[in-house]
């Protein structure tokens, strides 16, 4: 096999699944590493996308199939990198070894361990769980957490986002726009309830993010209420009780709820610090791995031939981390091209 | 002359006596009922003014030309105006020349209500006389005139653009009942008429059709059933009359003297409110007028319709309909009754009642006296110029170049003049803001109180009751400076500007010569394709409570697709909430006329 | 609730506690309020687990009372703890342990702010030397009285001749646990099992057979507050509080109340009196209060010593159902006399609060 | 007993005991009523404000926190000038709101 063809991808989530297609569509041998049993990353754990409601198979069913004929190794992780002149020299797990002359890095995110918020009883109450748990149930309607009729529901935004002693300064970016999608979603399935989102800011930035959020207040009768939940207390029947302020009215706020799903937000994943040493690239303040600059250059790295693609490098939404690994497989031809 | 009949009297006649009756002793009912719902000094105002010569020699000449002659029809289509004036004025003069036969030929049978409208039948014609063949010459001469007006009107039914009419209203069952019936007596005139004409006389049109019917048919036989039916169809008309559409032909008849009589509208349902609902002819003219047929939903929610589901009782709709409106005033305007849709509505809305009840006796009045200066002018800014500060700045500018001295009533804010209240329907509150900006007003010393806003001006103009100081818009004002050479203004004979009436100046004050003067001065003034009195609302109305923004953008498109018909190069307007409306679409630049006249000053 | 959750937390915050050799701090208000409690603790550790805890006669307050109302400033508070730490020092002691959560919390603010700004150090040091020309040397190991008493849980379980269990039904006592505010909310890490789910209490009630009930006002103060009480302008505010944590752990029916500070079972135990007067309301059952104790005094019933040598009878709250329950002998009519065994006098009862 | 002091009443807003009933007519009214993201241009441009403390989106909110004094108090100042209307960025129909919330007082109890 050719080496000079060969680029690596790592990382199977949206990221790596595009550049990798892109990849071989520019005629390259893009080889995907994955360190899970599938491909799909994180999004493959949703159910429906927002804006549009998008069911996930949508997205994830022409990536895989646009990836036949490309190399795809799951369970894998890398254990060690090399550089010679010419190329990285790639030893996986397994004892696999691969000589590339570029490598995609699409390792994306870690969602925030929402247990960390020792406040929320995350993991200590029974009707406290993630937005990852809750599309777990909109996929297979198992959670012993969800209660049949709730009567009333919560979110908690920026769960470990926004939030120095959680150790994440940055805005996860997604949280927001996925809490109105996911209060919505409830809200159809469970039309009595009453449902309240706790936020500290609304930060709805993305096309007809707005009019997701117009449609919750207006439509779904969603209460949106400006504080961040202080403390829950599980109550003696079981359900819990939020304390938070409602800063626009300034007065504290208490309401029972049913059940509580937490925002956990998007935190830099802990694998890309093997990866960034063994490539010899650097980590931001804030744990991800830093680009060449944050306009111009955000896919590529300090090293030769090193290429990011998606959220290794920050928060970001599924369209721009596909634009992203496109953006990563462009730089990589070019990089390339420009060697011969 | 003789009567064909020993007896003067055939039973066909019943159903048009019955008919007949029935109308007139509702009619009668219906002004006694009217005339008690009125107050005792509305009461004593009319019936003064129907035995003063003056009022009641306009009340004949208003009812004759606008009930008869449709002459404000005329002025809006031909057709229209005279397939209403054929059947209007036709038929009284059928009915007048009926009389008059009767009294030239039997006088003693004036008293029998039925012989006029059935004189043919009863009366045979033995000798020719000069009188005979000219009355029977006019009788059918308006009988054709009528017939016209029929044919026209069922052209109506079917094209009615080429009446002017985009949209017309939709006939209820009684309506259509009436309708027919109303086409249906006049070719039963004709026919029996023109059956008996040899009997009976006839002229060019009954004479021709007497023969030509004699010719295929043998005997007399046949003329009874059709006097029958004449008779049927003018009863059923008379007999629905009260609860159709038609009732604004005796309705107009009251409605004219009382409007002239100087009459509002005191309550919402009873009196003069009462007539004017009753007035409404159904035509929907307003419907093509009213500017929120920009929007399909709101065709229902013009005049006519407010008119019709008040007459059903109607409640959620009268609610709906009254509150939707902008107030724009269009539709009274086009209106060839002259029905007040605006004033209606806004009795609607006065109905209302409340839990909280505004009071500003916390307003203190000496805060805001103690801040005027001793100027002859006073500036009342209002609301709508505090939020598009420009024109503010713009008027001020243009009073310092003029060299006027003047103080500012409202420098921050925190009056409103009343009228936004009053458009609600809330009178006590009106009224209690119209006393406390009294109280600054004459406490200032001022000569003369300085509008930039046509609601404010509106009701300073009309409900304050200021004692000779003079209320003027500032259009009004700075055209005055700008011939007085006070200001000059530099006029650009390249600039086309469309001068916009705002509904509050023009329908509301009748201001329209002033501002276009004022423009231009300035600029070559271009005129909207619909202006003046028919100039369309902005869409931005403080008039409508219900219609929420975006709901008011096509009407607002409207307005401007029809102020750029002359493709000027600005929309000039004198009203910062058409100003600032237009601005939120409008690909020109809109200016008030503050704002253009101080930039060419 | 689930269980493992928060045995995942405990694991998190553990705290290394040694085992002998503390320098004991005693408290200003507790000598006053439940003077039994510091004296049993020194006795079942000394004598009952052959412990060495020194005490100094010279040890003042930590000014933490002063600080925390605002009277005096920190620099002021800080000679004063570097005085303790120098009789410690001169005892020959490196092991700090505290009687009161709120000295717990001054020293611990105080070390903290000392590792972040070293130079205040350099200047108290300066202040003491001025003012009492004493040295000395920060204690390696701080700990709060009720920490030791965390520690040594089993080794008083293995002598207990009581269980915190109801004798009738064999069931666990419901214990409510509540923390002093000082113990751990400032620094979670400083205290066991953390700021949330502290365990420093919970591992006491447990290990001694107890189960320890979660109310939604868990966290709340007791209402205390140092100013709040203090100016008597804002009683009602303190009290407020502490009838907030009472509504929300009443539908639990708690036996016995816990608290590791001296403020905290001071008030809760008087405000049931003062709740009852104003509103009619008492918690426990059949008009009787929610009996609350220190840690010290539950750890001194479980040993078998008499509950009017614990010094129960200065509660407001009578003990009497909760020994009942426990199975613990007493005698009623001792329960007013001295340590003369003679009878003081007897109080007055109150009108609704039922006291036996 | 006086001690000379009271319990002081909690001032959290208890969500789920709160009667927002009225509030929810009005959305059935109105529906924009909903969408206000608490922006306060309308209480900066108030007219009223000055004189009884008036705004919308306090208004808005008070209704949903059971605060039915503060609303009918701010709004007794209300002139209907528009401005607030004219200023949101949502377009709520801030006039037909006010109107409203004044009528369906009618069947509020003891009301001033």
């Amino acid at each position: 096999m050719e080496n000079k063809d060969q680029i690596l991808v790592i990382g199977g989530g949206v990221a790596g699944m595009e550049a990798a297609r892109q990849l071989k569509s520019l005629g390259f041998k893009p080889i995907l590493v994955e360190k899970g049993p599938a491909l799909g990353g994180h999004v493959a754990s949703w159910n429906r996308l927002f804006p549009d409601m998008t069911p996930v198979r949508k997205v994830l069913d022409p990536l895989t199939s646009s990836l036949e004929g490309v190399e795809v190794l799951l369970d894998t992780t890398v254990e060690s990198v090399s550089r010679s002149q010419r190329e990285y020299t790639v030893v996986l797990t397994r004892g696999r070894v691969i000589k590339c002359p570029a490598i995609i890095i699409a390792t994306g995110f870690k969602l925030f361990e929402a247990r960390k918020k020792e406040e929320y009883g995350y993991g200590i109450y029974d009707r406290v769980i993630t937005n990852k748990d809750l599309e777990n149930w909109f996929n297979t309607g198992e959670d012993g957490r969800v209660p049949d009729r709730p009567s009333a529901v919560g979110f908690v935004h920026c769960v470990g986002s926004r939030d120095i002693k959680a150790g994440n300064q940055q805005c996860s970016k997604v949280c927001c726009i996925t809490a109105i999608k996911q209060a919505i979603e409830v809200k159809e399935r469970f039309p009595q309830a009453e449902v309240y989102c706790f936020y500290m800011d609304l930060r709805l930035f993305g096309k007809k993010y707005e009019d997701f959020y117009i449609n919750a207040q207006r439509d779904c009768g969603i209460h949106f209420i400006r504080g961040r939940v202080s403390e829950v207390a599980e109550l003696i029947d079981g359900r819990v009780q939020v304390k938070a302020e409602d800063t626009l009215s300034g007065r504290p706020v208490k309401v029972k709820l049913d059940l509580l799903v937490l925002m956990s937000g998007i935190v830099c994943n802990p694998a890309n610090n093997h990866l960034a040493s063994e490539l010899s690239v650097p980590l931001d303040e804030d744990g991800f791995l830093r680009s060449r600059d944050n306009i111009f250059s955000v896919t590529e790295s300090d090293r030769p031939g090193v290429f990011f693609a998606g959220t290794c490098t920050g928060p970001k939404t599924i369209p721009e981390t596909l634009s992203e690994a496109r953006g990563a497989a462009l730089g990589v031809y070019n990089y390339l091209k420009g060697k011969k | 002359m003789i009567e064909r009949m020993s007896f003067p009297f055939h039973p066909f006649v019943l159903p048009f006596l019955i008919g007949m009756s029935f109308v007139l002793i509702y009619c009668l009912y219906g002004i006694v009922k009217i005339l008690v719902q009125l107050t005792r000094d509305e009461r004593r105002r009319f019936l003064l003014s129907l035995i003063k010569p003056s009022t009641a020699w306009k009340n004949i000449k208003d009812i004759f030309l606008n009930c008869l002659l449709h002459v404000k029809l005329w002025k809006r289509n031909r057709m229209l105006g005279f397939m209403h004036s054929s059947i209007a004025f036709g038929w009284f003069m059928i009915i007048v020349l009926g009389h008059v036969e009767v009294m030239l030929f039997l006088p003693d049978r004036v008293h029998l209500l039925y012989y006029p409208i059935f004189f043919n039948f009863f009366v045979a014609e033995t000798e020719s006389t000069i009188g005979g063949a000219v009355l029977f010459f006019l009788m059918d001469f308006f009988l054709l005139v009528i017939l016209t007006g029929i044919v026209l009107a069922m052209v109506k039914r079917v094209r009615s653009r080429i009446f002017g009419m985009r949209r017309t209203t939709r006939a209820s069952f009684l309506d259509t009942v009436g309708l027919y019936s109303l086409w249906a007596i006049f070719p039963l005139r004709l026919l029996s008429e023109s059956f008996t004409a040899h009997i009976s006389g006839g002229s060019f049109l009954t004479v021709p059709m007497n023969w030509i019917f004699r010719q295929f048919l043998g005997n007399d036989l046949y003329y009874l059933p059709t006097w029958w039916a004449y008779s049927i169809a003018l009863g059923i008309f008379m007999a629905v009359l009260p609860f159709t559409r038609y009732m604004h032909i005796p309705a107009e008849m009251m409605l004219i003297p009382m409007r002239n009589a100087g009459l509002r509208i005191m309550h919402p349902r009873k009196g003069f409110a009462r007539v004017q609902v009753l007035s409404c002819p159904g035509c929907g003219v307003c419907i093509d007028a009213c500017p929120m047929s920009a929007r399909k939903e709101n065709l229902k929610d013009c005049t006519v319709y407010l008119n019709r589901q008040i007459r059903r009782g109607n409640e959620p709709r009268i609610e709906e309909i009254s509150d939707k409106c902008l107030l724009c005033g269009k539709c009274t305007e086009v209106c060839q009754v002259g029905v007040d849709g605006p004033a209606l509505r806004l009795a609607q809305r006065s109905m209302r009642k409340y839990g909280i009840n505004q009071h500003y006796n916390i307003i203190d009045p000496e805060g805001y006296i103690g801040a005027l200066g001793s100027a002859k002018v006073l500036y009342f800014a209002g609301c709508m110029t505090h939020l598009t500060p420009g024109i503010k700045k713009s008027v001020l500018s243009v009073l310092d170049k003029a060299g006027v001295r003047y103080s500012v009533m409202d420098p921050d804010g925190g009056l409103c003049c009343g009228r936004p209240m009053m458009m609600a329907g809330r009178w006590e509150q009106t009224r209690e803001l119209i006393r406390l900006n009294t109280s600054i007003i004459k406490a200032s010393g001022c000569d003369t109180l300085l509008l930039s806003c046509p609601i404010c001006y509106r009701i300073f103009a009309q409900k304050y009751r200021l004692d000779g100081i003079r209320v003027v818009h500032h259009s009004v004002f700075f055209n005055e400076l700008s011939r007085q050479g006070r200001l000059a203004v530099k006029r650009d004979p390249e600039l086309r500007l469309a001068y916009h009436d705002p509904c509050e100046l023009g329908r509301g004050c009748g201001i329209y010569d002033e501002p276009r003067e004022a423009v231009s001065a300035a600029g070559v003034l271009v005129e909207g394709e619909k202006n003046r009195e028919e100039s369309i609302c902005c869409g931005g109305s403080l008039g409508s409570i219900t219609l929420s923004y975006e709901k008011r953008r096509d009407i607002t498109l409207k307005s401007l697709m029809n102020m750029k018909a002359g493709s000027p190069d600005a929309i000039i307007t004198a009203c910062p909430l058409c100003s600032s409306t237009f601005g939120h679409y409008s690909d020109i630049p809109v200016k008030d006329i503050a704002e253009l006249l101080d930039s060419k000053s | 609730m689930i269980y493992q959750g928060k045995q995942k937390i405990w694991s998190d915050y553990q705290k290394e506690i040694p085992d002998n050799h503390w320098f004991y701090v005693r408290s200003c208000i507790r000598q006053s309020f439940f003077p039994a409690s510091e004296h049993y603790f020194l006795k079942i550790c000394r004598d009952l687990l052959d412990r060495d805890i020194y005490e100094s006669a010279h040890h003042t307050t930590c000014g933490g009372i002063a600080y925390h109302c605002d009277t005096i400033p920190q620099e002021t508070a800080m000679t004063i703890v570097a005085r303790q730490f120098a009789l410690m020092t001169e005892a020959g002691y490196e092991n700090l342990v505290t009687s009161c959560i709120t000295s717990f919390g001054n020293y611990t603010e105080i070390l903290e702010t000392w590792r972040e700004f070293p130079e205040l150090e350099a200047r108290v040091r300066e202040h003491l030397w001025k003012s009492c020309r004493r040295e000395f040397r920060k204690p390696v190991y701080l700990a709060h009285a009720s920490d030791l008493v965390y520690k040594l849980r089993d080794e008083i379980a293995a002598r207990a001749r009581f269980s915190l269990v109801d004798k009738e039904t064999g069931e666990p006592l419901k214990i409510v646990e509540h923390i002093g505010c000082h113990y751990s909310k400032m620094f979670p890490h400083k205290g066991v099992g953390g700021a949330e789910y502290p365990c420093v209490l919970s591992g006491m009630a447990e290990a001694w057979g107890g189960k320890v009930i979660d109310y939604p006002e868990r966290r709340h103060c007791c209402g205390f507050g140092f100013r709040q009480y203090l100016v008597k302008a804002n009683r009602g505010y303190s009290m407020s509080n502490t009838y907030k944590k009472f509504e929300s752990m009443e539908p639990y029916h708690p036996d016995v109340i816990i608290t590791n500070c001296p403020g905290c079972p001071f008030f809760l135990d008087r405000w049931q009196y003062v709740i009852s007067e104003q509103e009619g309301k008492t918690y426990g059952p059949d008009g009787h209060g929610i009996p609350v104790l220190t840690y010290e005094e539950l750890a001194g019933l479980v040993l078998g010593f008499d509950p009017w040598d614990l010094g129960l009878q200065v509660h407001q709250v009578g003990p009497e159902p909760l020994l009942d329950k426990m199975g613990i002998p007493y005698d009623p009519s001792a329960k007013y006399n001295g340590l003369d065994r003679k009878k003081l006098m007897t109080p007055g009862l109150p009108a609704v609060l039922k006291c036996c | 007993m006086d001690f000379g002091f009271n319990l002081s009443p909690s001032s959290a807003v208890e969500l789920d005991k709160v009667d927002t009933s009225l509030f929810r007519e009005l959305c059935r009214i109105e529906p924009g009523a909903r969408t206000c993201i608490g922006c306060g241009s309308c209480s900066a441009t108030c007219t009223a404000s000055e004189h009884s403390g008036m705004s919308v989106r306090k208004l808005l909110l008070s209704l949903q926190r059971g605060k039915m004094r503060d609303v009918e108090k701010m709004l007794t100042c209300c002139m209907l000038c528009g401005k607030c209307t004219m200023v949101c960025p949502r377009g709520i129909n801030t006039r037909r709101i006010i109107l409203t919330v004044c009528r369906l007082y009618e069947n509020v109890e003891g009301r001033i």
